[in-house]
C-alpha cells in the first residue's frame, strides 16, 4: 500500500480473503514465476467497497470483487477495466432462514428481518428474488457487515440472511436454505467476483496484465486437472480447512480462460458476452432501486471489458 | 465596526472557498467522484430532500438520528449527573465507580461496538447504548469536578445557616456545580455526535450518519459531501442551542 | 454580662499537617458583646474563627452556651471576607435562605427578609440578582443574610477588607447600628487596628510566634469616629492604645 | 489514612468484578462468545504475545499503532498551536480561520473517512491524516483560548517593561497559554485514541485497533476482549505520561 | 523642579462606552516626586494610570518629557495591585525580564539583577519560583522589575492593596527608600489616606462626581510615620490635614 502513483517494480493486488483463484496461484507461487523482476504486494479488503476506493485512489493495481461493484466502479467512473471472471457464484451465496421460523417459502418472508452486506452481490441477488416474489418494499431489510450477521443470527435478531460463505456453514446448523444464487443464475440473473484492472497500468504494462490472466488461468485449469491439490492450496493460503474450502468451493464455477472470453460471460469484439448483458441488467435494476445514480448503457459495459491480445 | 470588519473577512473566506470549489469542479480539473461540483451537491440535497433516500424521506432520516442521539444524551444526563455529583461529594462512591469509568473512558467505541451488538441485538439498543456510553464519561467527570471546585464557602456557609444535607444539596451543591455540569453535557454531546455514524454503521437503514456510509459503498460522492454538511451544521447547531439553554439557565456563569 | 463562648486550653491542628496552629489559648465572648481580634497575617486568626464555626475540630474546651462547639449551626452565623453569597439566587433567596433551610414559614420569611432589607437599606434590591450588587452593597446581604436567623453569635472574617476606606467606614457604623438593634455577639476578624478600636468592645491580639491570644485588652474608645474627632485630649489617648496594641502584634 | 481506605475500596470493586466475571464464566452461566472467561482471555493474551496475532508479532501491532497516532499528534501540535495562538492574538487570523475549524468541528470522522481515502489512499497516509483531523480541533480551540485567557497584565507590564512584539510572544503569550494548550493537546490525544479503531477498519492488516475489528469478524471474543482491556490500559497509560510531563513542564499551573 | 509629565484638558473614554470617564483634568508630575492620587472607588484614577501608561488612548494634552504618551514604553513601568509577576519564570528572571526584552548583556543584567535583589533584601530568593514567595515579598520583586528598566516614572495602581496593614507599613517604607536612592519619580494610586501622607510629595484628589482631579496638595509630612510619632502637635496638623482631604473626597 505505497502511494498514489504505480511503478514499474511492484505490482499491487486487492483481493478478497477467500479461497478463490488468486489465493491458489498466491500459494502455488504462480505471480512470483510469472514477475520475477517485480514484488507482488496482497492488500486484503473486506469488500468490494473498499477495492473501489482503492482503486480510485491509485492504491491498486487489480482487485478482486463482487460484479455488482463492478458496476459501482463503471457507474463511478474509476479508470479501469474489468479483466476476469474470478468465479461465477453458485450455492455458495444464498438465502437462508431460521429452521424454527416457519418460513418455508420466499412468499413466508413477508414483514419478516433480511440481513445482507448491502452492495454485494448477496444484496443484488436478494433483491431480484424478493422482486420476483413481489415483496420488495414488505420486508425489512438490514445493512450488516457478515460477521454482524452470524451475531444477530446467534441472538434471533433477523430472521433471514443473504450471505456467503464461510459465513454461510455458521448459520447452516439451524437455518436451511431457500434459494442461493445458481437458482438466481438459472434465471438470468448471474453473480460473480471479478477482478478489474486499472487503466493506467493497463497502458503502462499491458504485457503484465496479460501474463495475470494467464495466472489466473492457470490455477483454474489445475481446478479442472487437479480439484483437491486447489483445494488444498485455496484452503492453505486462506488458513481454513481444506473440508471448509471445498465446501466453499464446490459452491462456484471457475471458467477457463477461453470460456471467459467467449459470448457466454465476457464476450469478444463482436458479441456481447451474456454475463455482461446480465451485468447490465443488474446496472439498470440498481438504478431502479436508486443505489446508483445512472444506469450505465450496455455500450458502457462492452468498453468495459478487456479483451485479450491475440493467443 | 470591528466586529462588521471580522464577519467581511469570515464571509469573505467561504465565498472564496465556494468560488474555488466552483471553478475546480466546472473546469473538471479533479474527478466528480473525488470532487462533486457545488450544483450537484445542491441537486442531490434537493432531490433527497423531495423523494428520500433509500425510500426514507430525509426528515425520517434526521429523525431517527436525533432520535438515537437524544435518547442517548438523556439517559446519560439522567445517570451520570446524579452519579457523578455523588461521586464528587462521598469519597466513598468516588472510590467505588470512579476507577470503572476513567478505564472504559478512553477505549474507542468502535472496539466495543461488537460486544455491545453481541449483547444488546443489533435493534436500537446497541446504537443508543453505544452514543449512550460515549456521552456518560464526559458528563460523570465535569460533575465530579464541578462538585470538587466548588466554593468550599458556599457549602460552610450554608451548614451555619442552618442548612441540612439535603437542602445543602438542592441548594447549593447542585446550582452551584450546574455550569461544569453544563460544560459536561456540551461536551458528551460532542462525544457522541462524533459516534453517531459508528453507531449506524451496523445494522441500520436509516439515519443521516447510514446514509452518508451507503452513499461510501456506491461512490456516490455527492451525497457523501451533502451528508458531511448536514452533520456539521446540525453539530454546529445543537451546541448553539446548547449554548443558549446556558446562557439562559446558567446566568451567573463568569459573573463571580 | 453572660459569657456565651468559653475557649479552654483551645489547640488546633489542621488534619493534614503535624505542627498545631493554636496552642493552648483562652478566651471568652460574652453575652452581646463584640470581640475583635488583631494580629499578623499567618498567624492564626481564620483558624479560631473556623473553630467557632465548627468547621474544624479543636482540641481542649470549647463551648457555646455550655454546649460542645463541634459542627456547624444556625446559631453562629459566618461572613467571610469575599460574600459567600449564592450567585444563583437573588438577594431576597440569599437573605432568606438560612430561614427556608430551617423551615420557616412563608410569610414568617417574607416578614424577616423585608425587615433586613430594610436595615441594610436594600429595600429596593430583593429581586436582583447578587452579581449586579457593589462589593459594599454585597457584604450588607451577607450580613443580612446570617441576622435573618437571629444568630446569638456572628463570626466575622475580616468582612471589610476587601472594600476600599471610604465603604469601609460606613460598613463600621451600619455594623454598630444593627449590633444595638439586633443584640447579637459579633466576634470579628480585622487587620485594621482604626476597624478594631471603633468596633470592639474588647480587642485580642495575636502575634506571630506565640500561637495564641496573648491579650485581651477592653477597648474604651468604641464607636468613636476618630476621623471626625475634634477632642485632642482623646485622640492622644486613642494614639496611646492603638501604639500599646501595635507594640503587642509586633512582639 | 484516608487515601489507604479509597485504595482498598477501589481494588475491592476490581476484584470483586473479577471474582464475579470468574464465576459467571467458569459456572457457564453465559456463552463464551458473548463473555469469554478470564482464563481465556489471558491465554489468548499470552499466546498473542508470543505467537503474534495474523503473522505479525503483538510489538509490532501495537507499534504500528502508536505510530499512527503519533505521527498525528505530532503534526497537529506543530500546526495547530501556531495557528491557535495566531488565531488567539490576531483578529484577522481569527476571522479567516475560526468558522472553517468551527464548521469541521462536529463532523464524525467516519462520515469524512471515505472521502480522506478516495483523496489519500489507503496507505498509511489518509490514517494518520484522520487521527490528525481529529487531534487538530482541541488543540487550536485551546490555543485559541489560552491567548484570550492570559491576564491581561502579563501582556501590559511586558509592554511596559519594553517587550516588542516577538518577545512579549516568547516569553508571555506562549508560555502563558501552555496550560490550556497542553489541556488541549490532552484532549486532542482522547479524541484521536478514540478514532484509532475507526481509522485502522480500512485496508489495514496491523494495530491493535485492526486486531479488535477482524477478531471481532470471526467473533473471536476472547481477542476482543484482550483488544478492549489493551486500549483501555493505553489509553489510560498515555494519558497519565501527559499528565506527568504536564506537571514536569507546566509547574506553576493552579499556583497562582 | 522640571515637569516630567504634563497633562492638560485631558479627556478619556473608553471604546465600548460612549460617557467618558475622565473629562478635562489637568495636572503635572514632576521629576523626582511622588505623586499620590486617592478618590473613592469607581471615580477613575485606575482610568488615569491606564491612560498615562500608554495602554488607553486619551484625549488632551498628555505628554512625558514632552513627547505624546501613546503606547507602552519602558520608560513607564507599572505596578499593579495583584503582581502579574510572570509564574514560569525565576525571581532573577522575572527582575531581568526588561532588559532582557531590551537586549542588555547577560553581564550588565546580571549585575544590575543581584543589586536590585539586595535592595528589596530579596538576594537569597533569586532562584526561588514566584509563586513560593509571600504577598509581600512578590510586590517587592514587582516592584524590583520596573526598576531594573531604570525607568524615570514608576506607575503603582494600589501596590499594597492586597496586603495586610502591617506588611503594608513596611512596604511604604521601602519605597520611599528606593525612591530616595534610586531617584525616580513615582505616580501612585491609594485608597489609604495614611499611605498617601506618609508616600506622597503632592496630593492629588478625585471625588465620585466631577470626573476630574478636584484639587492637588501639597503634603508637608512625607515621611512621617504617624504610628510611631511622639509629637501631639505634629499629630494634630495631620489629622487635620487628613480631614482636609476627606471632606474633599466626600464632597
Ligand atoms: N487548610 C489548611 N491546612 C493546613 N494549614 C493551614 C490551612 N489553612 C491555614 N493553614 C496554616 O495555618 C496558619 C494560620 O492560618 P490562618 O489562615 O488562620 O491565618 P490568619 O491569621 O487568618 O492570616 P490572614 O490574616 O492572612 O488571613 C498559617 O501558617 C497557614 O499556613
Ligand atoms: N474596560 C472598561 N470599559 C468600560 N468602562 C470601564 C472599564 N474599566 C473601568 N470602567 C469604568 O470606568 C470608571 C472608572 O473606573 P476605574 O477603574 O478607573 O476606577 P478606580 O478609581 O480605579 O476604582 P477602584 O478604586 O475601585 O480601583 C468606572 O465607572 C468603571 O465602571
Ligand atoms: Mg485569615
Ligand atoms: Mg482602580
Amino acid at each position: 500500500a505505497k502511494k498514489t502513483n504505480s511503478n514499474k517494480d511492484e505490482i499491487r493486488i486487492g483481493i478478497l480473503n477467500t479461497p478463490n483463484d488468486v489465493a491458489v496461484a498466491r500459494n502455488k507461487g504462480y505471480f512470483e514465476e510469472a514477475f520475477p523482476n517485480q514484488k507482488v504486494s496482497f492488500i486484503t479488503f473486506d469488500s468490494g467497497v473498499d477495492a473501489n476506493k482503492a482503486l480510485m485512489s491509485g492504491g491498486v493495481d487489480f482487485a478482486t470483487m463482487g460484479d455488482t461493484n463492478g458496476v459501482v466502479a463503471l457507474t463511478a467512473y474509476i479508470p479501469v477495466k474489468l479483466l476476469w471472471i474470478n468465479e461465477m457464484c453458485g450455492s455458495n451465496e444464498s438465502l437462508i432462514v431460521k429452521k424454527n421460523s416457519g418460513i418455508k417459502n420466499i412468499a413466508d418472508l413477508k414483514g419478516k428481518k433480511i440481513a445482507t452486506p448491502f452492495a454485494s452481490t448477496s444484496h443484488y441477488s436478494l433483491m431480484i428474488a424478493l422482486k420476483k416474489a413481489g415483496l420488495e418494499h414488505k420486508v425489512t431489510l438490514l445493512d450488516m457487515d457478515t460477521q454482524n450477521i452470524v451475531a444477530a443470527w446467534k441472538r434471533g435478531n433477523i430472521d433471514a440472511a443473504y450471505t456467503w460463505q464461510p459465513t454461510l456453514s455458521q448459520l447452516q446448523s439451524d437455518g436451511r436454505v431457500l434459494i442461493d444464487s445458481s437458482d438466481l443464475s438459472k434465471m438470468g440473473y448471474s453473480t460473480g467476483n471479478i477482478t478489474l484492472v486499472s487503466k493506467k497500468f493497463l497502458k503502462e504494462q499491458p504485457e503484465s496484465v496479460e501474463k495475470f490472466v494467464n495466472v489466473l488461468a492457470k490455477t483454474h485449469k489445475l481446478r479442472k486437472d487437479n480439484y483437491p491439490e486447489t483445494v488444498k492450496a485455496a484452503a492453505k493460503q486462506t488458513g481454513i480447512s481444506t473440508a471448509d474450502a471445498d465446501k466453499q468451493m464446490r459452491g462456484t464455477d471457475w471458467v477457463s480462460k477461453k470460456a471467459e472470453y467467449s459470448t457466454r460471460y465476457l464476450g469478444n469484439e463482436s458479441d456481447t458476452g451474456q454475463f455482461i448483458v446480465e451485468m447490465h441488467r443488474a446496472g439498470t435494476f440498481m438504478h431502479s432501486q436508486q443505489t446508483i445514480s445512472y444506469a450505465p448503457s450496455l455500450d458502457q459495459f462492452k468498453k468495459f471489458v478487456y479483451q485479450p491480445k491475440g493467443d | 465596526m470591528k466586529k462588521k470588519k471580522s464577519l467581511l473577512i469570515t464571509t469573505g473566506v467561504w465565498v472564496c472557498l465556494l468560488a474555488i470549489w466552483f471553478a475546480v469542479t466546472n473546469l473538471k480539473l479533479v474527478s466528480p467522484i473525488l470532487f462533486p461540483s457545488p450544483q450537484e451537491v445542491w441537486t442531490t440535497f434537493t432531490s433527497i430532500l423531495v423523494h428520500g433516500y433509500n425510500g426514507i424521506s430525509f426528515w425520517q432520516h434526521l429523525g431517527i438520528t436525533l432520535f438515537r442521539l437524544f435518547s442517548a444524551l438523556i439517559l446519560a444526563i439522567l445517570t451520570a449527573v446524579p452519579l457523578g455529583l455523588a461521586s464528587g461529594m462521598s469519597k466513598t462512591i468516588h472510590s467505588l465507580v470512579d476507577s470503572l469509568i476513567q478505564f472504559y473512558r478512553p477505549i474507542p467505541p468502535l472496539a466495543y461496538y461488537t460486544i455491545l451488538i453481541l449483547w444488546l441485538g443489533i435493534g436500537e439498543g446497541s446504537k443508543i447504548v453505544l452514543l449512550y456510553l460515549a456521552a456518560f464519561a464526559p458528563i460523570y467527570i465535569s460533575c465530579v469536578e464541578g462538585v470538587h471546585h466548588l466554593n468550599q464557602d458556599y457549602v460552610l456557609s450554608a451548614k451555619s445557616l442552618g442548612a441540612g444535607k439535603w437542602s445543602i444539596f438542592k441548594w447549593v451543591i447542585f446550582p452551584g456545580s450546574l455550569p461544569d455540569v453544563f460544560t459536561g453535557i456540551r461536551t458528551a454531546m460532542g462525544v457522541s455526535f462524533s459516534t453517531l455514524v459508528a453507531a449506524e454503521i451496523v445494522a441500520s437503514t436509516s439515519g443521516i450518519g447510514w446514509m452518508v456510509i451507503d452513499a461510501s459503498k456506491y461512490l456516490k460522492s455527492s451525497v457523501m459531501f451533502m451528508g458531511i454538511f448536514i452533520l456539521g451544521g446540525l453539530g454546529l447547531l445543537l451546541d448553539w442551542l446548547l449554548q443558549l439553554l446556558e446562557h439562559e439557565w446558567i446566568f451567573w456563569k463568569g459573573k463571580n | 454580662m453572660d459569657t456565651l463562648v468559653k475557649a479552654q486550653n483551645l489547640s488546633i491542628k489542621y488534619p493534614n499537617s503535624d505542627e498545631p496552629v493554636i496552642i493552648d489559648t483562652n478566651f471568652e465572648i460574652k453575652d452581646n458583646e463584640i470581640f475583635v481580634l488583631v494580629g499578623p497575617s499567618g498567624c492564626g486568626k481564620s483558624t479560631i474563627l473556623q473553630a467557632l464555626a465548627g468547621f474544624i475540630q479543636a482540641d481542649g474546651v470549647l463551648t457555646m452556651n455550655g454546649q460542645t462547639i463541634d459542627t456547624p449551626d444556625w446559631q453562629r452565623g459566618v461572613v467571610f471576607q469575599n460574600s459567600s453569597l449564592y450567585p444563583w439566587f437573588t438577594v431576597k433567596d440569599n437573605v432568606g435562605f438560612g430561614l427556608k433551610a430551617r423551615q420557616f414559614s412563608k410569610a414568617d420569611i417574607e416578614k424577616r427578609v423585608a425587615y433586613l432589607l430594610d436595615l441594610i437599606g436594600l429595600s429596593d434590591q430583593g429581586n436582583t440578582k447578587t452579581f449586579e450588587l457593589s462589593g459594599g452593597m454585597r457584604q450588607r446581604v451577607a450580613i443580612a443574610r446570617v441576622l435573618a436567623n437571629k444568630s446569638p453569635l456572628l463570626l466575622m472574617d475580616e468582612p471589610f477588607g476587601a472594600l476600599d476606606a471610604f465603604t469601609r467606614a460606613k460598613m463600621q457604623k451600619l455594623i454598630l447600628d444593627i449590633w444595638r438593634q439586633e443584640k447579637t455577639s459579633i466576634f470579628m476578624i480585622t487587620h485594621d487596628l482604626n476597624e478594631a478600636i471603633r468596633c470592639g468592645n474588647r480587642i485580642a491580639i495575636m502575634n506571630n510566634h506565640d500561637k495564641k491570644i496573648i491579650e485581651i485588652k477592653d477597648n474604651p474608645f468604641q464607636n468613636i469616629d476618630v476621623e471626625e474627632l475634634d477632642d485632642f485630649e482623646l485622640e492622644r489617648k486613642i494614639d496611646k492604645y492603638r501604639k500599646s496594641i501595635l507594640e503587642l502584634i509586633n512582639q
